[in-house]
């Protein structure tokens, strides 16, 4: 199981958001893609999905080349995407929410997902709308894993959450990893993406400007203090 | 530079109406089917400065057409009015009744608002049938008179004759023509394009964009009525079908097929339209099949009607022309 | 041969000297008027076939052949108008026959009497030959006035004992028209008229005024309205059961294709007043019936036969005239008594209104049918007309 | 005069039980060069929106230049000197720069603009504005082209032009540099400082580098409330900025 | 007193029918965020293919099975080749090129079954009436009650207890996200919009016997279900059912208060809806 990005390019309109983008996440690698905002982090994960087609370049996973294919058909390789803004439905009940998404043979069904976020199964009735922003994270990485991923893309899961909800996510994401599931994250909080990430990427401008193994990017402030702080 | 171009472009348009309202009349087998085309133009040209210009799809221009003919004819009729008190009195009968229409309609917007002109434009039907002592309901109002044109007091025509109408018409038209082109190209007409291309930008530099829509709607309604009143007085008669939904959608079509966006698209697509219906509607009854493959053909490959089908071959042949002519040129040079 | 004995019928009904023949300059047409494509599509299509075979079948008039031009209204009355505006100017156009719709008709009177031409029209709006006639406009439909005596009368002289009448009718001015008259007789006769329920001219759902109609208990259902609209509340009247609780009675029936359109099983039992029935036994029928067989392989209907003898009127008056002065072909229309198809048939001079039979027609079984469109019986038939003194037509 | 040309006191919006903005007290010094900073979700967009009138504030008020805004529609607030830019481009697509900025410049007229009888150059001012403003955002060369066929960095520049032409007092601009490459970049930063000499200027920007090069004074909010203000120099060396930035986690 | 209660029933019995025409209509705005002005028109294709299947068969409840499929099956074909390219544009455009849809579909009707009206028998199981006092109601019409609202329910049942329904109802709010969890979200659309048409389908096979069969029946139809769909709140299944009934209810009502004025009620009512609230009663903006 491997994603190979190589020298992607991608525009929104005519601006050229992706300059020859590469990078890869292995089989059962948690990685991370840090840079601050319009570096193309999310370009990067639309791309792969298929939602923005690449002008230029190949995405491979499993050797199978994604540029061209259809959104559908990517999710169906196993690739899943956890947007940023989550994706909620809010006419759809939790379950129903989950319903929707399940494949026959993932390694999570509904019960497992409602055993991992016991918070979705008392709410399992509630509509999507009535769920709080910590609610919503955690339906739609439920709802990512009933649908047979082999590779999960995260977009900023912690992002305006309180801290022990960011726990909350950080221990899953954990489980999800000892489950043998690949994920790349993007995410600008550090402290959780030291506490997890087995390699980093560094994205500023539509290129990867660091990459390194977690061991190493704890040693590199500089690369923090420049790319991703104030 | 290109904004020169692009003027005298428009001036060039100017030009092209009036040569077509020259030659229409010896080309076409009578003046009064060139009247009929002039006058639904017209409406077509009103419908345009909404839906081309402005962007909305209004289901109520057969209110105004068909409000400034009845209000004309009753003038006339009852009250002896003039030809050109009458023409007066059914543009602000137009512009009050799209005044009205629009103060109600405007705030909403995509198919809520043209749900409500369709809605406006049923209950103006219902009105004009139930006042049959004025509109002559379903049997139309009729014995419409055609009034002399008086000018300062002088009876410049009689108008009795086909062509003198449509002479009359022809001048009206231009004029109106002209306004309208004034009317775009002013400071208002400029910023209905721009709230057509955006509203919310509209807004945000400082534009009240629902007075604009309004005052839009004002103006084609205005116009609408003059059309409307002189439909009346080319055929002596105002019939009910007038306010109907289906003359709404017939000049929504034309407006469509000629080319929105662009004001001689509204004399084609009239004149296609009337034309079409003439000639083929005695030789294949089901010739409308023909408006409906047209306006799928409009939707999908020819968003600018005709008159953008017109522009895109002009352009291919000015391109074909440059290419000869820097061919001419090189092969000079060898 | 068939052609000459139909022609010969009517001409020696119409002319009484065709030896004045004199030389016209160019062959006469007529223009018929008729709504081919659009909404009233049904009707015109065979308002043509009428005229088309009417012009057809005369052959050659004053020594010149007869042409025969259609003008589509689209089913629009302005089109309409402006069309024969056209035609007047470009064509010299004179002769016209048709227009089903009475604006249409009525805004197309005042434009062929601008030129003294003649217009000929079955339409049913009572101002062609009350307020706005003219000397150039013709009219072969019974007014209301007739049609209602025609159907009502016969039906409370039929049933004495059903006293009371409900009415269901069009808000507009014909069925006004046809409900002022309705009134009429039923004071005349003494029955009661215990309701009535106006509806709009878009209607199509008739439940609610049928339910307004139960509440009033008649013993009569009288429907006032016409075309899509009566067939529509005939239609709903018979799923709401109320053939068996009450005498329905359809005024004013447009006749075979109302009867196609609607079937025998809505039919059956119920009345209906008709201009025109193709098993009218009278000579000019019969053969009239046999020619449109051959040529089209149906039996005429209503607007078929209707503007197969207007064309044929006017074409006979061209003769009597003998000239193509379409002035003089009006005034020899007027008081001529010619064969039509509804029997002997009488051109009114004060109105220019044709004086004729009504049908009064019951529906039938589908197993007493003999063929397939023996729809119905003919319950009566006759002539009313308002008389000369009280007409609403002013023409000097 | 006040010194302050717009005051925000106790600016806060609600949705449901979700406070996207807290409480806002946020002073704009005349003349200065403002930007409000944050990390992603701190309620930067939002109070920019409470500011323009796209979104009514749910408690607050909104005091600009002596007026009270806080309930007026956007094109009122245009009205009294304030003009924005957006962070999506927001253009007339179809039109030429030079039309997009004379409708601009036109929108300060209101209701005077309905003058459906004169000529587009009747108001020579409006056409003459909007030259000014190109010569000022160096868009000559495409000043005929319509705005949908410019690049990108060139489409935020005419975004900030736009804004430019109805000759505010002062300026909001939502992220400017949003989406563009690293060449235009120094372009933008050069145009807002240079605006910066004549005009109040709020900015919200994630490109810290123009930040911190341009800023008189810097507003950094965090879960929907305003973390520090200060000078670029006090806020960069801060470390609960640090922090709210690189995150902490909660264990 | 008893006539007001008998125009409600019948009230009721419009309103049925009237959730049939638009449910569909609907549906398909609700998830393709379109505005299909052939709805009238494919109601005109059921009522026509029931008369044709009724005529050779003499088997009502035969073109009550087939008529609507067929028709489902034209949608899924002018979906296929014409509509799908039409998503992308405003709601005007959808309106333009529907409504040539609908005309070439009229004419072509006018073409194959003629310019004269048809009729459709009631069928033999559902002849007569119930009597209630002095008022009759017709067997067919109390059935035409009933099968819409087990169809109602049934449609209930598939749009929310199913994962198809889900699917619609996710689809409706974003595609985008439908799309990430492997949704085939084109075909999705086809068989929705086959599905909304396919009911006009079904109501113009239903309102055949108590309507008849008109080549401008079409033009009608689509007038009342907009009236419907915009009261109700376009893209709301709840909305399609509340608007039908008010709208029958007060088309019903007014026949008895003021009878001439019971069609411009129904529009008069859909501005007073639209004014008041601009989304419909249940329409979301």
């Amino acid at each position: 199981m491997k994603l190979e990005l190589n020298n992607v390019h991608s525009y929104y309109g005519k601006s050229h958001v992706l300059e020859g983008l590469s990078l890869e996440v292995g089989s059962g690698e948690l990685v991370t893609l840090l840079g601050r905002n319009g570096a193309g982090k999310t370009t990067t994960l639309r791309s792969i999905m298929g939602i923005v087609k690449p002008k230029q370049g190949s995405i491979r996973f499993n050797d199978v080349e994604l540029v061209g294919k259809e959104t559908f058909e990517i999710a169906r390789y196993g690739i899943a995407l956890v947007p940023e803004h989550r994706g909620i439905f809010s006419l759809l009940s939790v379950e129903e929410n989950l319903a929707i998404a399940v494949r026959t043979g993932s390694r999570w069904d509904i019960g497992d997902v409602y055993e991992m976020f016991p918070r979705l199964y008392e709410r399992r009735k509630n509509g999507g709308n009535e769920l709080s922003g910590g609610e919503q994270q955690m339906l739609a990485m439920a709802r990512a894993l009933v649908n047979k991923p082999e590779l999960l893309l995260l977009d900023e899961p912690t992002e305006g959450l309180a801290p022990v909800i960011v726990d909350e996510i950080v221990r899953i994401l954990e489980r999800i990893r000892e489950a043998g599931v690949s994920v790349l994250l993007v995410e600008q909080n550090l402290a959780v993406c030291e506490r997890l990430a087995d390699r980093h990427y560094v994205l500023e401008q539509g290129n990867i400007v660091y990459s390194g193994t977690g061991e190493d990017f704890r040693q590199q402030e500089s690369i923090k203090d420049r790319y991703l702080a104030v | 530079m290109m904004k020169q171009k692009k003027s005298s472009l428009f001036g060039g348009v100017t030009l092209a109406a009036l040569v077509t309202i020259i030659v229409m009349p010896l080309l076409l087998p009578s003046a009064t089917l060139a009247t009929e085309i002039l006058i639904f133009a017209m409406a077509a040209l009103a419908c345009n400065l909404l839906l081309g210009y402005t962007g909305l799809l209004s289901f109520g221009q057969g209110i105004f057409f068909g409000g400034g003919a009845y209000v004309a004819s009753i003038c006339m009729i009852h009250w002896q009015f003039g030809l050109l008190e009458a023409l007066l009195i059914a543009m602000l009968t137009g512009a009050l009744l799209a005044g009205l229409v629009g103060a109600l309609s405007i705030r909403r917007k995509g198919i809520y608002f043209v749900m409500l002109t369709l809605s406006f434009s049923q209950m103006a039907y219902f009105i004009a049938y139930s006042l049959s002592d004025w509109t002559g309901g379903d049997n139309g109002l009729l014995d419409i008179p055609r009034p002399p044109l008086m000018l300062l007091g002088f009876e410049v025509s009689d108008l009795v004759s086909s062509e003198a109408f449509y002479a009359f018409v022809g001048v009206l038209f231009m004029l109106i023509f002209v306004f309208a082109r004034r009317v775009i190209h002013s400071p208002f007409g400029t910023t209905l394009v721009a709230i057509r291309e955006n509203e919310n930008r509209a807004s945000a530099v400082g534009f009240s964009t629902n007075h604009f829509k309004l005052l839009a709607f004002v103006i084609s309604g205005g116009i609408t009525g003059i059309a409307g009143a002189l439909y009346a007085m080319l055929l002596n008669f105002a019939p009910l079908s007038n306010i109907e939904l289906q003359m709404s959608e017939s000049i929504l079509i034309m407006t469509i097929i000629g080319g929105t966006g662009s004001l001689f698209g509204s004399i084609l697509g009239a004149g296609s339209i009337v034309l079409l219906g003439d000639i083929l509607s005695s030789v294949w009854p089901r010739w409308m099949i023909l408006l409906g493959i047209a306006l799928i053909g409009v939707v999908l490959f020819m968003p600018s009607g005709l008159w953008g089908g017109v522009g895109s071959v002009a352009d291919r042949w000015r391109e074909y022309r440059r290419r000869k002519a820097s061919a001419a040129k090189s092969s000079e040079v060898n | 041969m068939k052609k000459m004995i139909l022609r010969n019928v009517l001409l020696s009904a119409v002319l009484t000297a065709t030896t004045t023949l004199t030389f016209a300059a160019e062959g006469v047409t007529i223009y018929g008027v008729k709504s081919v494509s659009g909404a009233f599509a049904s009707y015109g299509k065979y308002a043509d076939m009428g005229s088309k075979l009417a012009v057809e079948d005369y052959g050659t008039l004053l020594g010149q052949p007869v042409s025969y031009k259609t003008l589509d209204t689209e089913g629009n009355a302005g089109k309409a108008v402006r069309k024969v505006q056209e035609a007047v100017s470009q064509d010299n156009a004179r002769f016209f026959d048709g227009a089903t719709l009475s604006s249409t008709a009525l805004a197309i009177g005042k434009e062929v009497n601008k030129v003294n031409g003649v217009f000929m029209t079955p339409a049913g709006a009572d101002e062609l030959t009350g307020v706005d006639c003219n000397m150039s406009t013709f009219r072969w439909s019974v007014p209301t006035y007739g049609a209602i005596r025609q159907t009502v009368k016969p039906l409370i002289d039929q049933f004495p004992e059903k006293k009371r009448w409900y009415t269901i009718t069009p808000q507009y001015v014909f069925g006004e028209a046809l409900l002022e008259n309705a009134k009429q007789v039923f004071e005349a006769e003494g029955v009661e008229h215990v309701g009535n329920s106006y509806h709009s001219l878009k209607e199509q759902e008739f439940s609610g005024y049928l339910t307004n109609a139960m509440a009033a208990q008649p013993d009569v259902l009288l429907l006032l309205n016409f075309g899509s609209q009566s067939s529509n509340a005939l239609r709903q009247a018979i799923n709401f059961g109320l053939k068996n609780q009450m005498t329905i009675l359809m005024a004013w029936s447009s006749g075979l294709d109302q009867l196609q359109e609607l079937g025998p099983d809505i039919a059956d039992g119920v009345y209906f007043g008709a201009q025109y029935w193709h098993t009218v036994d009278t000579p000019m029928n019969n053969a009239l019936v046999k020619r449109v067989n051959e040529a089209y392989g149906m039996n005429p209907n209503y607007p078929l036969a209707a503007d197969y003898i207007g064309t044929t009127a006017i074409l006979n008056a061209i003769a009597k005239a003998g000239t193509t002065d379409s002035a003089v072909v009006a005034k020899a229309l007027e008081g001529v008594t010619y064969d039509g198809p509804t029997g002997s048939e009488f051109v009114r001079a004060a109105d220019h209104q044709v004086l004729k039979d009504y049908y009064l027609l019951k529906g039938k079984p589908a197993s007493e049918m003999a063929d397939a469109d023996d729809y119905v019986d003919i319950i009566s038939s006759g002539k009313s007309f308002p008389d000369e003194a009280t007409l609403a037509c002013k023409r000097s | 005069m006040n010194d302050y040309i717009l005051e925000t006191e106790n600016l806060g919006l609600r949705y449901g039980a979700f406070a996207a903005l807290g409480s806002v007290d946020l002073k704009i010094k005349r003349g200065s060069i403002h930007t409000v900073i944050g990390p992603n979700g701190a309620g930067k967009t939002t109070l920019f929106h409470c500011l323009t009138g796209e979104r009514k504030p749910s408690s607050g008020s909104i005091q600009f230049a002596g007026h009270d805004v806080t309930h007026q529609a956007p094109h009122k607030r245009v009205a009294v000197g304030m003009s924005r830019s957006f962070q999506i481009t927001s253009l007339f697509q179809n039109l030429s720069v030079r039309e997009n900025l004379r409708l601009a410049a036109q929108g300060r007229d209101g209701l005077a603009a309905l003058a459906f009888w004169y000529s587009e150059n009747h108001r020579r001012q409006h056409s003459d504005k909007a030259d000014e403003v190109i010569e000022r955002i160096k868009l000559g060369a495409v000043a005929d082209t319509y705005a949908g066929e410019l690049s990108h960095g060139q489409q935020r520049v005419l975004e900030v032009g736009m804004a430019l032409c109805s000759s505010p007092q002062m300026l909001l601009l939502d992220e400017p540099t949003s989406g563009m490459g690293v060449d235009d970049i120094p372009v933008m930063t050069q145009l807002i400082s240079e605006l910066g000499q004549d005009h109040t200027v709020m900015l919200i920007e994630h490109n810290m580098k123009l930040v911190m090069s341009i800023s008189d004074r810097i507003t950094v909010m965090h879960q929907g409330n305003i973390l520090i203000e200060g000078e670029p120099e006090v806020v960069s060396g801060d470390e609960r900025v640090k922090k709210a930035y690189l995150g902490e986690s909660g264990s | 007193m008893s006539l007001y209660l008998f125009q409600i029933l019948n009230g009721v019995g419009l309103g049925m029918i009237y959730f049939l025409i638009s449910v569909g209509l609907t549906i398909i705005f609700g998830l393709l965020n379109f505005v299909n002005f052939a709805h009238g028109a494919f109601y005109l294709i059921g009522s026509y293919l029931c008369f044709t299947i009724v005529s050779l068969t003499g088997n009502f409840w035969l073109a009550l099975a087939i008529a609507p499929l067929i028709v489902a099956a034209l949608a899924f074909l002018t979906e296929r080749t014409l509509i799908k390219r039409a998503y992308h544009l405003p709601h005007t455009y959808h309106i333009l090129i529907t409504l040539g849809i609908a005309l070439i579909i009229q004419e072509l009707t006018i073409s194959i079954w003629g310019p004269i009206g048809k009729s459709v028998s009631v069928p033999d199981a559902l002849q007569g009436v119930f009597q209630m006092g002095h008022f009759y109601y017709p067997k067919y019409r109390l059935f035409v009650i009933i099968f819409a609202a087990v169809i109602a329910f049934a449609l209930w049942l598939l749009l929310e207890r199913t994962r198809f329904g889900a699917l619609v109802r996710a689809g409706s709010e974003d595609t985008e996200t439908v799309s990430l969890l492997g949704t085939h979200i084109h075909k999705l659309f086809s068989i929705t919009f086959a599905l909304g048409v396919g009911l006009a389908g079904l109501a113009g096979v239903l309102a055949a016997p108590i309507r008849g069969v008109h080549p401008f029946v079409g033009v009608e139809v689509l007038g009342i279900a907009f009236v419907v769909v915009v009261i109700g709140g376009m893209g709301s299944f709840t909305g399609a059912l509340v608007g039908g009934l008010i709208v029958g209810l007060v088309q019903s009502l007014m026949t008895t208060i003021w009878p001439q004025g019971s069609s411009l009620m129904i529009y008069g009512a859909m501005a007073f809806v639209i004014l008041l609230r601009p989304y419909g009663l249940f329409g979301r903006g």
